[in-house]
């Protein structure tokens, strides 16, 4: 019997990319949601798991949610802290890290990402920060999970400007690129998530969280968003999950 | 031959109206002080680099001293937007400003490029992206698989200014924590001044710490605190209300031309 | 996902006859314990990779284990002669090798290109020389500037073997002191095995300490002194007589032979 | 009135080695007599003088003569300790070091130097240690001086073998390959100083030791050795210079 309030949407997406980090080594990770998705992973599910932060902090604790990528605390409770060159070069480009949690602010059908402007380049309706370490980080580690806010806004037919590739125009794409990992495997958003079809590499609703229907993923949706043969329910987070993810937040 | 110097000499002797200059420092070690020295001396049409512009950044180019801009993430990290940045780009105001823009891969490469002084630095990256047909890249093929990678071109900056925790009485430099890419930095630019928060009789090597040896730095200027509101680990702490306040005062021009009259160019440090 | 073994059991697993093998140490953390073992164990037609040969690479081509020598100064040094390198490199004794020969710059770089994945590495270097006509080396044109530079072919070796002064119990290693080009040598390699001086319960953080994280690293083993003759800073210290007594014994097969079937094949550390 | 006894040879090419670091920042040096000879110029006449090993330590003060260039005291003195890639790339290559101190087992009278082997490189007579760091070294470092034993067999009218480029085939031919540095500005053996003539780049005597009779060099070199239109006498250690200079060899 639950003590615990209702989890919000936004509790829910964060609980469920925690969980996708359960047998995982190694996860490198933006700011924002991503970063307190994975210590709550390291938390509940996977205290091994290794954080490293694009700052160049590999194997960072923090025990406070971090407001950007290079807080004292990370650096602190590092295993190692490297410089920027070294962190793309040795340790993002050759592979070594085994899940990227990215975000962005438009998505499309092949979960390619725009992190730039959202308009035209030379001028734009409104200028993004643009790509950061995103482009490299998804053609080198082995997986990407993309996290969002689910709105047509955020999950367009056409990109403003493709920033980071996804699975490009489809099947192969990556491959002819010369990418190493195997690109996007979910979007996580506050609604449901999104992986893409073996066969196309376009994104299809897997699962939808407790009380969202299909429908309405597809209605917050800019493309004709395909369903899977069958729709999982996300389990609701857990006492523990929620107890622990309310606690980090508070700290 | 690092010669001490106070903050005003040290930017009036380095830095000079038209220069690039790199302000560097990864969300640790910003050197605000010495940014808001460049805007009290009044330099102009300046190349500003910097791989994350950052707040520093959003009010240099708010102030209209930059012509360009060479970056690789434009954004108030954890808060959301750089309005002053937005403004510039999506409004010219209060100019229109140029941008060279790459990855954090790109731009890392080209800093690294730039310390060993080659020409270019070889990498993977870009492939696919519309960032390709914007950056200054080119293709290279590995004369051994022919594998075909991306050459970037290396960044030289006229000066570069990073901040540090502390330097000796000769100008050696000491930082630690999370070290980005200012070695670089300096070491690819033609004059590099260093401001620190403390200026001791010797280095105490410390765990992390990262000695930049002072013949290869032009100037050091004491500065404590001049890294505020980012951070100088060990000796003050990052200011995250000040960098969401910014969020809000930053939005407005007037009240982003204001807070900066009153807080910086009125002398009186950012915060 | 370093695993703590023995050394004999991480030697066993890893290192196959006919491998590629890195034993690095710049001067200093030299893995002598290791390269003992792999004679103990038989190991044989090995590719050895190593900027600087030194005593230890003596060893392991005096008793015939060397098909192959990837290296860019084979010295004893500030002592002279690596005599077991000459005899078989002049004579063929006991063996002839292959040599892949490099200038210290080149290795680096080939280092450097292996750890980040790449096929090749970019620098100024070699021209002029004969050198060049040996080395495995291609021109390569700046796309940017039109100028030529060299390239060199990554290193990419099977196994790595690095000593370091401590590990924790998770193999998490930290080194401190010169730090060559170890995290490279273990970056670049499919498989890596690092001998320590001590497994601790928790790397306490050094000033100059270089930490490797244990999953990038596959098999830990205790092996203290495991360094000596060359040394690990702080713990042991370099046994110059050694290196001197070295140019005696060596000079001679025979006293060769003898020395090594006592003081290695018998099981005796190497003092 | 000198209480000292006479100077050898070899303490002479030291101290005199020693005197060329009097106005420089920076110096590049291998094992050896370089050592010494820098060491010594930190005792008595340069004592700010930064001293780089390629083992990746700046600005080592050893107390004692190292016997390796990766000896402990070394790092433990130095003011700053990196990686060998980066000690190449960053510090050796752009040319940030004034002076290297280089050794050689053939010099020839372009002063370009072989380390590599004596007869063919196939089948060599005698097998040498190799190139290290000299080839770039020698390319960048702001110029370079070689310090070696004067002998027909070490001065050679043609290298068995290239390893370092000094002056290549005369004039123009460094900026023909593209170096940075000034190359080869002296060569001091245990006999006296040559140095190339400004016009051709050939070596030729400029300087003799105390006791030493230019027929002497010239006899001792395995070409026809130019003199220069003046040949100044070596001063002759100071006490300072040689005290100094034996107390260190004897610590």
């Amino acid at each position: 019997m639950s003590t615990v309030s209702a989890p919000s949407s936004a509790e829910v997406q964060t609980v469920v990319a925690a969980r996708r980090l359960r047998d995982v080594r190694t996860v490198f990770i933006g700011v924002g949601r991503p970063s307190t998705a994975a210590i709550l992973a390291r938390m509940v599910h996977n205290p091994e798991l290794v954080l490293v932060y694009e700052s160049g902090t590999i194997g960072a604790k923090p025990f406070h949610i971090p407001l950007s990528i290079g807080d004292g605390e990370l650096a602190q409770t590092a295993d190692a802290v490297v410089s920027v060159p070294e962190m793309f070069n040795y340790w993002i480009s050759p592979g070594r890290i085994d899940v990227a949690f990215l975000g962005a602010a438009q998505v499309d059908r092949f979960a390619n990402l725009n992190s730039t402007v959202i308009g035209d380049y030379e001028h734009p309706r409104t200028r993004l920060p643009g790509a950061g370490g995103a482009p490299e980080i998804a053609a080198s580690c082995g997986e990407v999970v993309v996290v969002a806010p689910h709105s047509k806004r955020t999950f367009v037919a056409k990109l403003d400007f493709l920033t980071t590739v996804g699975h490009g125009d489809g099947p192969g794409a990556r491959e002819l690129l010369g990418f190493r990992g195997r690109g996007p495997t979910a979007v996580i958003t506050d609604l449901g998530v999104l992986e893409p079809d073996p066969e196309t590499c376009e994104l299809r609703l897997t699962t939808v969280h407790e009380g969202v229907e299909p429908d309405q993923v597809r209605e917050a949706t800019g493309w004709e968003l395909a369903l899977a043969p069958e729709i999982a329910i996300t389990p609701p987070p857990s006492d523990d999950e929620l107890a622990a993810l309310r606690e980090l937040v508070s700290r | 031959m690092a010669e001490i110097v106070s903050l005003g000499e040290g930017v009036a002797e380095l830095v000079r109206d038209g220069n690039s200059v790199a302000l560097e420092g990864f969300t640790h070690l910003i050197p605000f002080a010495a940014g808001h020295e460049l805007l009290r001396q009044g330099r102009s049409e300046l190349e500003l680099i910097r791989m994350t512009p950052d707040l520093l950044y959003d009010q240099l180019i708010g102030m209209g001293v930059a012509r360009r801009l060479v970056f690789s993430y434009g954004g108030n990290p954890g808060v959301g937007s750089l309005h002053r940045f937005r403004d510039a780009i999506e409004h010219g105001w209060p100019r229109a400003i140029e941008l060279d823009e790459h990855s954090h891969a790109g731009m890392a490469n080209r800093y690294a490029a730039g310390a060993a002084d080659m020409p270019f630095a070889v990498m993977r990256g870009y492939r696919g992206t519309d960032l390709a047909a914007h950056a200054h890249l080119a293709p290279i093929t590995c004369p051994f698989t022919g594998e075909t990678l991306v050459a970037v071109p290396a960044l030289r900056p006229d000066v570069a200014i990073v901040h540090a925790q502390e330097a000796d009485r000769q100008g050696n430099v000491q930082l630690w924590g999370i070290p980005g890419v200012q070695k670089e930095a300096i070491l690819a630019s033609q004059r590099s001044l260093v401001t620190v928060e403390r200026i001791v009789k010797e280095l105490e090597p410390r765990p992390g710490g990262i000695v930049i040896p002072h013949w290869v730095i032009d100037a050091v200027a004491e500065a404590p605190g001049g890294s505020l509101p980012s951070y100088s680990l060990g000796i003050t702490e990052r200011d995250n209300e000040f960098y969401r306040f910014w969020d809000e005062v930053s939005r407005d021009r007037q009240a982003f031309t204001a807070w900066m009259q009153e807080h910086v160019l009125g002398e009186v440090a950012a915060r």
